[in-house]
Order: C-alpha cells, then structure tokens, then sequence
C-alpha cells in the first residue's frame, strides 16, 4: 500500500476540493465521511464538514427519504466552509444519485456503485429508466464500479458472511476515494483495528475492502487523473479534528475547571443537542455531575437548583425544550443566579426538521419569556470556536449572576473543522467567590446578610450558597425588594428592580470584545453583519466577492444581547448593511430596532448552512441595488 | 460543614423575620409550628437545612424558616430539589408544596423524584383545594366537588396520594394531619431520617375555601374512629378500645372487622419496610375519602440507594479509576497532528 | 331614607370625582367600591374602576402588605380612567391610611374609621404617633367618623353577634360615602337583601350600617358640603357595569354562537385570568365546555385536540401560563388549526407582581416560540372592550385557521367600566365551514382529499374534522408538504411553507381596521402611539394636554401583529412619536424596527396603569423637546 | 356520525399511503399489523377514529393509519386527546406512545388521564428505550442500563407501568406483547371496548437499541415458563403443566407457588372486576423485569364513569334547566340601565 499514485495516472495538484458521500441510511456514509475527514485532518488540509441525515433512525431503504449523506471540503489553505457545489459524489445507490447530482459542479465527477442500480432500487428511486444508461448523466464524468461485488469477492476468504461483507462496501468506496484524492491510508486503518477490535471479523472484511478500493482506483484503468491536495499552511500548533457538540462539551468542563465549581448539567435528551449530554457524561472524573431529566423542565429546573448550590450549572437542549424552558429562565433572571442554556438550534417551527440545520432561535432567546426578563446572548460561530463560546457564556453567567443562552445549531454541532488545541494555562480565570460574611447591618445594628445587595460595578447580587453559616435567606420568583430580597408589591420598587435586572444586563456591554470585523473594514461599500454558524459562508462568500474588486466588509457578532458597545458606529460607517440569517430576519429586526439603520434581511430556511456563492450573490446583488430579498 | 457539634437552637432561632401571610386560622399555621418545634429536636443545622417550595398558600413555606431556602414556581419544586440535592448531598433539603402544585401541575416531577429515590423530605400539604387561586378543585378534591371552576360540581376521580406514590416506587409514604402537633412530628422525623424520597402527605384545612375538609376524621372526637393508626410491627387496630381491626379479605384488599378473639390472629400486621408495597398499597385503599376510616403513620419504608449518593458514587469511581480530570489530557483525546 | 342631602348642607355640582376605598383585606373594601360602582353606573354616571388587591389570599391583618384597595371615577361625562389623585380617601384602618394618603389630591377629602386608630394597628402600620393627632394630615380635609363603634351599636338589638356586627363596618362607610355624593341607596339595599338572602341577620346588619353611615352624613354636621356627579350624556343604549373578564367571557359566548360551534376551554387557573374560567363554567348551556386541565400545557394541548375536533377552542392563562404553552403553541402554528390563547397579563417577570397590572407580555406573544411560528395578535384595549376583542380573536383565528394570542391585563380584567349592550343580531357571523369534499386528484386521477392546499386568498387550510368520510389525513408538527400534508425534509419545501406561514399571517393586515386614531389627527406636532389598556389614559392624558392647546394625535393598536395595513403612514405623518407602554418598551421596538421610525418609549412597571397625568407629562415633555425618558 | 350499518373493510383499507419508516425487525411492525387487521373485525369506521401520538418511534404510528391523526409534540398526546374527546365523544380515540413519551415527558398527562377516566385507548409501546434520539435510558430502563447518557449505568428504580397506572386510580390495565399477534389483538379489543381510559402496556422490542430486551419472556420457547397469563375468573397459574400458580402470602403479597393439591385451593382467582385495585397491583409486582414469570393479560377493568360522557351530561342538564343559551338574555343579565 502507498499513498502515491500508480505511474500510469496524471497526478493534478489542487488547492481544494469537495467531495460528497451520499448513500443509503444504512450505508454508513456519516462513518465514511468522518474518516475522510480524519484522514486529512492528520494529513494536514484545512478541512470544513457538513453531515446531513434523515430524522429517521432508519427511513425506508432505497428511497429518497433515506439518503444520508456528507459533503466535506479539505483544502491547502484555510478555508471556513464544506464547499458549494462538490466536485466528487460517490452515490452508492440510485436514491443518492437522484437526490445529489443537481448539486455536483458542472462537469463534475460521479463515482456509483454500479451493483445497486438494479430495478427494485431504480423504482424506489423514482428512475423509470436507469440513469447509468440513458445519457442523462453525460454532463457529468460518470465512474461506475462494482463496489459490492469486488467486496463480497474480497471478504469471501475471510469467514465473513455474505451478508456482512456487503456492509464493508462504504470501506471500499473510502479506499477508492483516498486514493483519488492521496489521503493517508494508516490513519484509517488503524482506526479500523482499534474500533473493531472486538470484532475481529468486521475488522478484516473493512480493512480488505479499503484496500480493495484503493487498489481498485490504482489498477482499473478508469481513472486517468489522481489529485492531491497539500497540506494548509495554517498556523502552528497542535491541531485535532472536532465537531461543534464535542468543542463545547469541553468548553463546559474546561469552564468548571477554570471557575473551580463542579459543573452540573441537567439535560432531557433531543436532537441535535443530545451529544452533549453524551459527551459530558464520560468525564465524571472532572466532576461533572450529568442528569437526564424526566422533561426539559426538569431539566432546568435541576440545573437551577444545583446553581442555588454552587455548581456552575447547564442545561442543553433544542428549540422545542427551550420553548418549554421559558417559565424556569424566568425564574433564574429574577434570582439572579448563574445558569448556562444551550440551545442547539435546528429547524422550526415545532418539531420542524429535526436533523436540519437553522438559526431562527434568537428571538425566542431574547423575548421567550413573559414579563421583562432581559438576560445575555452569546452565540457561537464554528465549530471549533463552541470551545471558547461555552467558556464565554459560562464567564458572564458567573460573574453577573444571570442566566446566560448559548446559541449553536445543528450546522456547527455535526460539522467538524481542524482546531488548534489552546494551551490550558492561557485560559481565562472565570472564578467567582461565593459570598461568605455578612454584608450590612440592620436597623438595630447587627450584621446581616442582604441577598440583593448588588456589586456597584456589575451589578450581580452576592452568590451565597446554602451550607454558608449565618448567611440563610429565602429567595423567590415574587418581586423582591431591593437588597433585603424580601417580597415586595410596592410600585417604586417594582420598577427599580426592572430597571436595575435591565441595566445589570446592559452593562454587560462595556465586558465583552468589540465587534469582530474582517474585509475591506476602512472604505466598504457593504457591510455583511452576521451572526453564529453563517461565519464560515460570510467569509468565504465576501472573500469571492473582495477577489472580484467589491469593496465589503464583515462584522460578525458573537454577542446577541447585550451588543457590543461599538456596534451602532460600525453599522453607521457604512453606506449599506445586509444581514444574512437562517432564518426570516431576526437578527436583522434587533438591529433596525435598535439603531434605526436599515438593515436589509436575506434570508435562508432550508435546513441548510449557506453556500459561499449564496453570500456571493447576495453581496452582489446588495452592492448593485437590488439589496435585501430573500435567498 | 464542618464537624464541630451541632450547636442547641431553639423555635427562634428557625423562625425568619418574615410574618407568616396565611389566613388566620389557616392549617398551614399549626404544620409551621410543629415543624419550627421539630427542627431543634432533629439536631440540625439552619445553615445546611433548605426549604423548597414551589407556588400555593403552603409553598410560602420557606419564607418563614431561617435557613436556606427557595420559593420557586408552580410545581417545579421536586426538580428543583433534585439538582440540588445531586450537586450536595451534604444539605438537608426539604419540599415542601401544596395539593395543586404537587400533583396537578408538579406530579410528573414528583413521581420521578419518589422512583429515583433522590434525597428529600417531601412534605405534600393536602387541603384537597387551589388555597392561593382562590378555591378551584384540587387533583385530591372528591368527585362532585362544587367550586368556582365547577358550579355544577367536579366529574374527576381524585388521587389517592398515597397509592400514587406507592405505584411510583416510593421508598417512603407516610401521611399525618394538621391537627396533631407530635404526629405530624414522628412523621416527619422519620422521613427526614430515611435514605432518599420521603414523602410525607399532611391533611391541612383551609379554613377559607374548604374548611373542615378532614373533620370527620381528624376531629378530636373522631379521632379514635377514624383514624387508623399503623405502626410497624403491629397488629393494624383501632377504636376506642383498638375493637376494630384490618384484615385481608381472600380478594387481597384490605378490610376492616370487629376484630373477635377469633379472627384476632388475622389482623394485619404493618410492615412498612417489606420489599413488597402491595400490603401497604392494600391499606392505602382502606378510604378514597375523609369520611371513612383512615390509615395514618407511615405506609413504607424500605432501604434503596439514595439518589444523589450513587451519582457521588459514580463521581469519585470515575476519578479512582481515571484520575482526576486533567484538561491538557482531554483536548489531546483525540488524533492530534502539530503544524 | 332620600337621596337628596338634608337642608344643612349645600350641594355643589361636580363633573367628576375620585373616591379611593382602602382597608385591611379583610375589610370588604372590594365590595364597597363594586357597590358604589353598580349604584352609579345605574344612576347614569360614567365610570371606570380600579380595584388593587395583595397577592395572599389574606395577609397579615392591619399591616401595610394587607392593605386592600379600590378608585374609582364617577363622572357626569365621558371618562376612559379612574382617575389620578383622589378628590377622597376612605380609610378603614392606619395601616390604609399610611399607604394610600399619598396619592390625595391636595387638599383632599380623608374620611377614617377612628375606632381602628389604636396603639396596635398604629405600630403595626408603623406610625409611632396617630397621624390624626400629630398635625401630619394638616393639609387634608380629615373626618375622623367611628365607624366601627356605630355599627356596633345599631346592630346591637339585631341578634348579631358584636363580631359579625363589627364586619359590617364597611357597609357604613359606603353608606355615608353615598349620602356624601348622593348615590342612591336602593340599589345598594336591594343588592343586600338578595345577596344575603340566606342570611338574614347578615343582610339586616349590613343594612343597618348602610344606614347608619347615611344617616350620619346626613345629621352629623361634620360634613358641610355634598355632591352630585349628574348622570353623564352617554349615547343611547342600554348598559351594564363589566369588568374585562366578564366582557371577555362573553365574548367567547357570543364568539361561539357567531361562529356556529362549541366554545371549548382548556384552563389552569392562575391570577388574573381564572374568572374566565369561573364565569364560563356557568353557561354550558350554550354548550360550552370547560376543562380544568392539571397545567397549562395540557390546558393548551386539549385546546388543540378540540381544534382539531371543530371546536371554538380556548385557552386562558397569565405570562407564566403562556410561557409554559409556548411549545404547542408552536405545534399550533405547524398544524394550521384556529385556537384561541389569551393572556390576561400581570407584572413579570417569574412569579412578579401576581395581582397587579403590567403588558409586558407583548414580545413574548410574537416571539415566545422555537423556529419561525408566526401568529397573530389582537390586544383589547379597554374592560368593556374584551367582549368584541374577544370575537375579533376568534374570527381571525377560525378564518386562517391559525393561533391567535390575545391580550389583556389585570387592570382590564378587574376594572369596570359601563358598557352599552350591542345589539345581538347586529354581531358579525364568523363561521366557516368545515370541509366536507375531496379537493383534489391523486396521480391516478382519483379523488383525493389535500389537508395543506389552501384557500388562495387567505391561505387557510381546509379545517376537515374527524368524523367526515373520506378526508381522513393526518398532520402533525414535521414539516409538512406543500398541498399533501406529507412529512417532508426537502429545503426547497421548508422554504415555501415557511414563506406561506408568513405570508398568510401578515395578509391579515388586510382584514382589519385601519389604525384607530383620534386627537388632532391631521396636524398634530406629535403622535402617541398605545396598545392595550393604556387607552384610557391616553385618551385622558391627550385630552388635557390639548385643551391646553398642544396638537397631539393618538393612535391605539387593537392588532399588534400584523400590524394595521396603514401603520408606516400614519406613523410617518407626525413629526415626533412616543410610545407609552406598560413595560420597558416592547412596541416601540417593534415599530423601530418595522418602519425605522424613531418612535420613543415611555415607560412605566410599576403595577399601576398610567394616570392621566403622566400621559399628559410625557405629552408636554416630548413637545418641549425632553423626549422618550422614562416615567 | 351517521347511523347506517358499517360498511366491511379490510387491512388495506385501514392502511394509509405512506410507508412506515421504522428500522427493519422492529417490533412497531407487528403492532402496526395486528392493529391494522383488528380494526375491521372491531366493526370501527375509519372516519371515526383518530390516532393521537407524540414523539418518538411509537409515536410515528398515526402516520400508517388510514385515519383521522396527529403526530403531536413529545409527550402530550394525552392531554390533547382529552380535549378532542371531550369536544368530540363520538370518536373513538387511540393514543400512542412510547416510554419516554408517556412516562417520562408525558408521566403527568398520562396519570391524569388515567385518574379522570377520559374515554382512549391507550398504547404505550414500552421498550424500555429512547428510541428516536438513538439509544438513551428511558424511564422503564432497568437500573444499571448502559446506554448513551448513562456509560456507566443508569441509576434509576424504573416504573412499573402496571404498578404507575393501578396508583393513578387507572379503571382498565393490561400488559401484551409484541410477539404475540392475538394476544394484542384481544388486549386491544377490550381496551377499546372499555368506556374510559384504557391503557395497554405493550412490550414492544427495539432492535437496534435495546434488542432483546424482552427475549427471556417473549419468546417462543420462553412463554410458558415466563408469561402468566391473566383470565378473569380463572385462577392465576402458569407453566408448561399449568403446573405453577400464585397466592397471596400472609403479608399480602403475590408470591409463585408450585400448585398443589393442597394449595390448588389458594391459588388467586383473577378478578379484574374488582373494585378495589389492591389484588391487581400486588400481581403487578411479580415481576419487576422482563427475566421473571410476567403476567400478561388484563390486570384490571372495572366500570366508572366516562369523563368525556359525564362533561357532556352536565351539557345536556344545564340546557334542560336553563334553556339553550340566549346571547340576548346573557348580556342583560347584570343590572342594566337605559339612556
Ligand atoms: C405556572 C403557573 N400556573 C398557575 C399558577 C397559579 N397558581 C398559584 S398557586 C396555585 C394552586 C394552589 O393550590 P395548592 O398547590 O393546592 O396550594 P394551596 O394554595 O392550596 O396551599 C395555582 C394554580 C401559577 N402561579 N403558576
Ligand atoms: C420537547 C421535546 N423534547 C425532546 C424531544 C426529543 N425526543 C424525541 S422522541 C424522544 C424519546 C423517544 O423515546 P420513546 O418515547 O420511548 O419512543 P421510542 O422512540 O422508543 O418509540 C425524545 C427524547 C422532542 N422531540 N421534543
Ligand atoms: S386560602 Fe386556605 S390554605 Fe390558603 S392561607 Fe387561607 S386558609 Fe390557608
Ligand atoms: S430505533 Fe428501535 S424503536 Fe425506533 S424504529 Fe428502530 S428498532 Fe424501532
Ligand atoms: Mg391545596
Ligand atoms: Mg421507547
């Protein structure tokens, strides 16, 4: 085995390409493309994920409803998205096939697994004719290749069954697709023999057909031209490969470490959030508590109660649990006591398109409870940086006493991109003491402790936690008077406390970084403000349109409420702002609100992260009048 | 905290600064004072002992005890309790709800909480009525109930706490009155010294909206007949002169008889602690009423690992078998390659 | 016994005045002011109340957390609120004294039960020294009547027990607080034989210390003066005295019976919305069903079910209800079935101000759902007014077979105001028929039934309901094909239906009014911009600022979302617009942000409607150039 | 709706046209074929039934049913299937449900309207397991479970959903099997015909997370030794011999005895009949997993009122006492004056 190719093919050398894996659900297409990713992680490309399956644990075989595909870009540069348009689809069936190929570049190449295009599959597909056959594909550079029978025939000697030997064939596809494409082969197959190491059977039957693929690409005579693409010069350090759900697991228990609590996360289980809860339940010997809740209220409640108790406490959830959620919010923003909210946003509205992706959440967020109950917004923008997001948002949950909402969505939880590993000793201090002395003295002169007594500076209230001596006091979601905490129903007290939870929360502000700007900053024409996962396509959507000449800049928010304090200056420096979102306009409609700038909204709700070129065009048609419009 | 002794308090020292807001007369008055009473006697501190309440006249609760305490929302406070418990296991945490706000709105969690077994005193103050809302039917009002919300009387069959909680995988059910200070505090007594949930269901009047609720048997007169009350380890008797007694009928349910030298042999022993709660669910059926014979004292009590101590246990099992976390260690879990 | 005062004293002719009653809970200060309320409103005058009330069910007697109150206004013209400052304020006890004396209009009128003002209702109410002795109340008119001793007294010979005797007392202020403004007393007398019919020795105590107190204003010359407030010009009509919830509740009657279906309620109680849930309960003879559910998710959720059932389905709540329904509220907006959520708001946020009034709800009722869920809003604006707000819901709701969230708060609820009778069959039909046919062909050419192809002007669905043979079809909260109703995760298909969601919610901006204005409409320096209950000091506050000759117009919201279809316009005539709100500034955002108009907040949460006066200083203020600002 | 005689059908006419997206093997598929092949022999009309789920695996079910349906939200499908059975008695309503949507998020709703009586048929599709979200403990998991959220463990006492329903004053329980077509078939057939709630356990495997769970009493060779199957009327014994039985210990509870001549006499006659729910609920505990003899059958069916039925009979009488409603006379039912 080497990972150079064979003499007879032409070796091309790109900067980057798309490849897209679609297949059956149970196909193992999501495995296939990890392992793609992983291998060029450790290679060294700059690489961006896109993982896209049904909500279904196992819809339909062979039809539309079941494809399950990823799309993955890996680059020699730094790139921030998994690409538009793929230049490779594998399709192992003709359902894939069917559903992908409008998304293939012009000219693009398709690599099938000629075996499954037979009649029951091509109808369940909705071919009348097969499409291998009927030159609809001739546009295309169409590979077809017997990747079931080459694997059946090269299990056939190890003992395994037919019918698990045919399960090998996404290994095949892989081995022909990193040949095509020079990636490492040791990276997967060691991986193979640790993960099926128990399964000694499984372990060689994946490992025959990934040899076999990549032999296969040598060998054929089919394919004239391999590619490589150089390892990105990106900058050093220590990289891993990582999706957005495990960066912010860490982020939370990195967060525990650096404010010395435990962390506790009370969670009800629901996609896409639930890998969170997963991942945090394995590091136990961090301290961390995890508890699957009977319901999302449970959930947070639990979370509040351990907040009440010290911990740095976290729920995660989606749309539908944060709708549920709202009531219990409230009461944190009138306790006043540090609570981390994960949302992990997918489509809406209801139970929606579970497994898509979509940002249409921050509404919600910001007015999803009743009463005025203002509270922070921080919402993270890749999937590496779920790491810093997750310590940010535990930061000012901490130090302000408040509840905190963290917004990701499915888009950033699933994909993955190369992350350099921070050093542990840089991070931020995040600690905050819990109150241990009295604070006051009562009208008769002894000392007491005065639970709303707030800092001057932040205004948070004292953290004092039960087991505390001579600090015993009642808190309550009724309104409470100023300092004492005690119940209130007088109208100046009620509307000091408003006003003060209000501008506790406002004063957030002058505590977190100016807005993040990139592009032509001094002499725009356009400015793209962004929020969350649309980063990647902003950036890689302006960088298309800046090489044609456009002037355009890009301010990205990470902080939804309070903003940050410069934002007003920076949306006025420029002559025209669009706000892409996926979602209908939301960020679009705080910022109107707020600074009265017209904001032009372009909108996207297809499940989908935006393609580059979706930016591009939006960029484009901004700059030359025909602004806002949806998609 | 800290293991120096316990220091002596007495009621003052439980007692906040905060005036009970209960009607006069309330029975949620008499509850406060046993308890206040209660907590010097249990040796507990104020500074490790919280008070959990959710929304209702009862759920007030925690304003009046100096110590820590939470008056959180309608129904959530089992919940609430339950994360508090698992994040310290060090507190003594008591619950402490109303009708409503335990088992209409709250009864998810609080089912939930009876079969994990996490560690709190759950204190259900039964007036079979919404006190604070002003008098619609409770999820434990009788059928036919004329209320606010129902003018032409309530069609739902009530709980039966007690069989709930049973049904539920409750370690520990007990249920007293608010008419008899020492009773309420045996009662509670041992649901705080129990391992994991102890639910404790108190009849309560509500003087305003359904006064005299349980006086057919909480009465002072009454009392000798209509309260049934089980002891562990004892033949189930009552009457004035213990002439009644409770049997088994061959259908398995329980019954009550003149008890005759006879069939003296057959009364039912009272086992709380037996694996089994299908006795103490039989006794549980003894009255869906207050207007028949009623058992009080406590229905079980069985040993199962306590909730939060197991996740503890899962804790420090991690960290014997993996080590302390190390945050280097983590973000190097998975392949690595260095630029 | 007459209703003109006795030759000694003179009579002066007033417009208007504002009596306050205040006393411990326990006091029956809420019944006085109701009675003296029904004794004007049938004597012809205009009204409007105010009652204010702690949120114990009783409170610690005699303290100032116990104080109980009721304003009222009484007018011989057209008044929309209860009034600023007090011309009078009755007093039962010091605790009522010391709270409420500061609201007096100087020089006002104190009227006190002496009897109460003893050593332990004075430290209790923490006077060190009665206020009757100590000069403090120089500035008053003070009466100082012993009110619990008279009673006492003529009850002596009724066989009532001195206890009972004494409960009496309020009878006795209201008694000599009408000979004062000479109400007349039949009604009053009337209401008590009927009300205590089973209780004769209450109702001839009651009537003894009604009496009394008249007969003492009448021979006691302590009062000098009296007053009539003549019976108002209203236009013609009959009328009764109603409060929000009882217009409200009757408009959902009335709804249903327009509407040609079965009212369904599914309720959980909660303050201040459960007399809705009170006084429906008493008309299933209209066939209207209620349901107390064991929350307000299941309340929500067996609305739905009786949606889809065909019903009028209701469900009523407060913030911390709606916050819990926010999920199947979502599932509502996904299945396309009409449902009506109203919210009887109260101070937030969590638990708040339980029994007082605040509207800050508004941002919760657009946004308080995951994904894009839009829905309409209606918000009623004054307590007679819920009963068509109430029909306007409904229409809304069946006709676009869509949730609609209604708005109201406590002081529309609890408030009363005199309500002239519409006309019955003069009220709008607002049914819709159900579907009963199949609506389309499949690919075979056979009849089929299509849930999601919509009407193609309103875009509703067809609302089929079980029980019709051959439309059985299943919906639920995934998102759903186009036309079929099918499950479906295609992003082209979740684009659409989300742009139909929205598209057929904002159409109904062309199916309502246009904004309701008033006031110097066509040439005003500033527009006052209101929604919900602030209509009545609006309109007052306007008033009086124009009669000082400043031109201001006024345009009141009863739809907040869509918004009106002339709204921009109209915004955009005036050269400056505030925004008085019950909260921190809920519609002037959205406004900002809809129209980019710089309307300002004006704010106020304090538990209280805006007086008059407020309106009026925040008018002057905005004119004169210190604008926005809060309070 | 109407009264003409209802027309035969036949499974394909109670299939709907989308195909179900369950995983193949899993047990969903036989409950969907026994329903969809009882349904005709019931005599229902399609137009007059309604499937009401939540989320879940199970709760795709509506979906495959030519009927009248919705897949609502996670847990709630109890609560608004009381609303539409309340708006509509006509109907007849299933409710369908996994473990975790009816136990864990829906707990409340489902003991509520169990403890009402709201005329459903209730399936729970109880296989121990989150199957949609792929694999997390569910509330009927036993203790221990490894699964996603709990690698080492869960900690939990599940419920015993007999035992859960029985404490919620539930008038018809009853455990069935997935592997077992007639049995469900006849466990459904009664539920429906019970007026009330109904709730039917169904044991119902998942193969691909939870596989085999209920291998040790479910299967073929299993059943005899391992299923006890409930009759009314006869007494409780199973066995290849029918050579076990159960009787009631002295301290009431439900024990397994080799049936002999001696004791043939004790052994219980199941009587689900029963007013009293102690005998079913102390069968309820035999077994606390499937690795015990279970039994299956109707642990308890016995008549109480219909809510759906008696909310509309309040209906009815307040019409016949006030007359229908008159919007006229309601709004001139306050004092009123005229100008
Ligand atoms: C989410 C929510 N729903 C409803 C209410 C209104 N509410 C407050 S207490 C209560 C019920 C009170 O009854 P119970 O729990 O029996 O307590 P009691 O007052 O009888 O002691 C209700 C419905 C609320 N505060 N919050
Ligand atoms: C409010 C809400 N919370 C969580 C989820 C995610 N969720 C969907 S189904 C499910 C549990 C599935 O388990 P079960 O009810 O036992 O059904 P099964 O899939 O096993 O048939 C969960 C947690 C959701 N859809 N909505
Ligand atoms: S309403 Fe009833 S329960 Fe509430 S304080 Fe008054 S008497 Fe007690
Ligand atoms: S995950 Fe389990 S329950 Fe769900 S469809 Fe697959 S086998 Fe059935
Ligand atoms: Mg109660
Ligand atoms: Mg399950």
């Amino acid at each position: 085995m080497t990972d150079t190719a064979s003499a007879k093919t032409e070796v091309r050398q790109l900067d980057s390409v798309i490849v897209r894996f679609a297949g059956d659900s149970g196909d193992g297409m999501q495995l296939t493309g990890d392992r793609f990713s992983n291998a060029s992680a450790l290679f060294g490309n700059d690489l961006a994920t896109l993982p896209e399956f049904p909500a279904e644990i196992r819809a339909p075989q062979g039809t539309l409803a079941g494809v399950s595909a990823f799309q993955l870009q890996v680059a020699s540069h730094d790139i921030t998205t998994p690409g538009d348009a793929p230049n490779v689809l594998v399709a192992m069936n003709p359902a894939a096939l069917k559903k992908e190929v409008h998304r293939l570049e012009p000219g693009g190449t398709i690599i099938v697994n000629e075996d499954s295009f037979e009649e029951r599959n091509l109808s369940k597909a909705g071919y009348a004719e097969s499409p291998l056959d009927d030159h609809s594909l001739d546009a295309y550079q169409l590979f077809r290749v017997p990747m079931t029978t080459i694997t059946k025939e090269v299990c056939k000697d190890l003992g395994v069954k037919p019918r698990d030997a045919e399960r090998s064939k996404n290994f095949f596809a892989l081995g022909l697709v990193s040949w095509l494409y020079h990636r490492p082969s040791d990276t997967t197959l060691d991986w193979i023999q640790t993960k099926f190491s128990r399964l000694p059977n499984v372990a060689a039957a994946n490992t025959a057909a990934y040899k076999a693929g990549h032999a296969f690409g040598e060998t054929a005579e089919l394919f004239h031209v391999s590619y490589e693409v150089r390892p990105a010069q990106l900058p050093p350090g220590t990289y891993t490969n990582i999706d957005g759900n495990t960066a912010l697991s860490w982020g939370l228990v990195a967060a525990g470490q650096l404010a010395k609590v435990p962390v506790f996360l009370g969670s009800y289980p629901i996609t896409p959030a639930s890998d969170i809860l997963h991942e945090l339940s394995k590091h136990k010997n961090f301290g961390v508590r995890t508890f699957q809740a009977e319901d999302e209220i449970a959930a947070v409640g639990s979370a509040l109660g351990a907040a009440y108790g010290g911990n740095l406490a976290v729920t995660t959830t989606s749309g539908p649990g944060v709708a549920l959620k709202g009531e219990t919010i409230g009461l944190a923003v009138s306790l006043e006591l540090p609570l981390l909210v994960i949302d992990i946003q997918r489509g809406g509205p209801s139970t929606g398109l579970p497994t898509k992706t979509e940002a249409s959440d921050l509404m919600m967020a910001m007015y999803g409870r009743h009463g005025e109950a203002p509270l922070p917004i921080v919402a993270a923008y890749s999937a590496a940086q779920c790491f810093e997001a997750a310590i940010e948002a535990a930061r000012i949950a901490l130090k302000y006493r408040t509840p905190v909402i963290l917004l990701s969505d499915g888009y950033l939880a699933n994909g993955t991109e190369p992350w350099v590993l921070p050093d542990v000793d840089s991070l931020p201090d995040i600690s905050v003491p819990f109150a241990t002395d009295t604070n006051g003295v009562d009208d008769d002169g002894e000392p007491v402790f005065y639970p709303y007594l707030r800092d001057p500076v932040t205004l948070a209230r004292p953290w004092a936690i039960p087991g505390t001596s001579g600090l015993m006091h009642r808190v309550g979601g009724i309104e409470k008077e100023d300092v004492t905490g005690n119940i209130s129903y007088d109208p100046g007290n009620h509307q000091l406390m408003t006003d003060l939870r209000q501008a506790k929360i406002a004063g957030i502000a002058d505590d977190i970084p100016a807005t993040m700007t990139a592009g032509d900053i001094d002499d725009a024409d356009l400015l793209v403000l962004g929020w969350g996962s649309t980063w990647g396509s902003i950036t890689a959507g302006m960088k298309r349109a800046r090489a044609e000449g456009h002037k355009v800049a890009h301010a990205h928010l990470t902080h939804l409420n309070p903003f940050p304090a410069d934002l007003g200056d920076v949306l006025l420096r420029y002559p025209k702002v669009i706000v892409p979102e996926m979602n209908m306009g939301q960020l679009s409609k705080l910022v109107r609100a707020e600074y009265l700038v017209d904001a032009a909204s372009v909108t996207k709700v297809m499940g989908q992260p935006y393609t580059a070129g979706e930016i591009y065009t939006a960029i484009v048609d901004a700059l030359t009048g025909e602004e806002g419009g949806n998609r | 905290m800290t293991d120096v002794v316990v220091p002596e308090t007495s009621k003052t020292d439980w007692t906040s600064d905060q005036e009970p807001r209960w009607c006069p007369g309330c029975g949620d008055y008499s509850i406060l004072t046993a308890i206040q009473l209660m907590m010097p006697e249990m040796g507990l501190r104020r500074e490790d002992t919280v008070f959990i309440s959710g929304i209702g006249c009862a759920a007030r609760f925690p304003y009046y005890m100096n110590t820590y305490g939470m008056h959180s929302i309608h129904g959530r406070s089992p919940a609430i309790a339950t994360g508090l418990a698992l994040a310290r296991p060090d507190l003594n945490i008591f619950v402490v709800g109303g009708d409503g706000d335990m088992l209409s709105i709250g009864g998810n969690h609080l089912i939930h909480v009876l079969r994990r077994n996490v560690n709190l005193t759950i204190l259900l103050f039964n007036n079979q009525i919404y006190g604070l809302t002003k008098g619609q039917y409770s999820p434990t009002s009788e059928i036919g109930k004329v209320t606010k919300s129902t003018p032409l009387g309530s069609l739902d069959e009530p709980f039966n706490p007690v069989s709930l909680a049973l049904g539920a995988e409750a370690s520990f059910v007990a249920r007293t009155h608010d008419m008899d200070r020492q009773h309420m505090q045996e009662m509670i007594r041992q649901a705080h010294d129990h391992d994991g949930s102890a639910l404790v269901e108190v009849f309560q009047n509500c003087n305003v909206f359904n006064d005299g609720a349980f006086g057919a048997i909480t009465k002072k007169a009454h009392r000798a007949e209509m309260l049934i009350d089980l002891q562990a380890g004892q033949p189930v008797r009552f009457g004035p002169d213990l002439n009644k007694g409770v049997v088994l009928d061959p259908s398995g349910c329980a019954t009550i008889v003149d008890v005759t030298p006879e069939n003296e042999a057959s009364v039912i022993v009272h086992d709380p602690s037996h694996p089994d709660p299908s006795l103490s669910f039989a006794l549980s059926r003894l009255s869906s009423g207050p207007y028949e014979p009623t058992p009080v004292g406590v229905f079980r009590s069985v040993r199962r690992p306590d909730y939060a101590g197991e996740v503890s246990r899962q804790l420090a099992n991690a960290q014997d078998t993996k080590g302390p976390g190390d945050l280097g260690k983590l973000l190097n879990s998975r392949p690595t390659w260095t630029v």
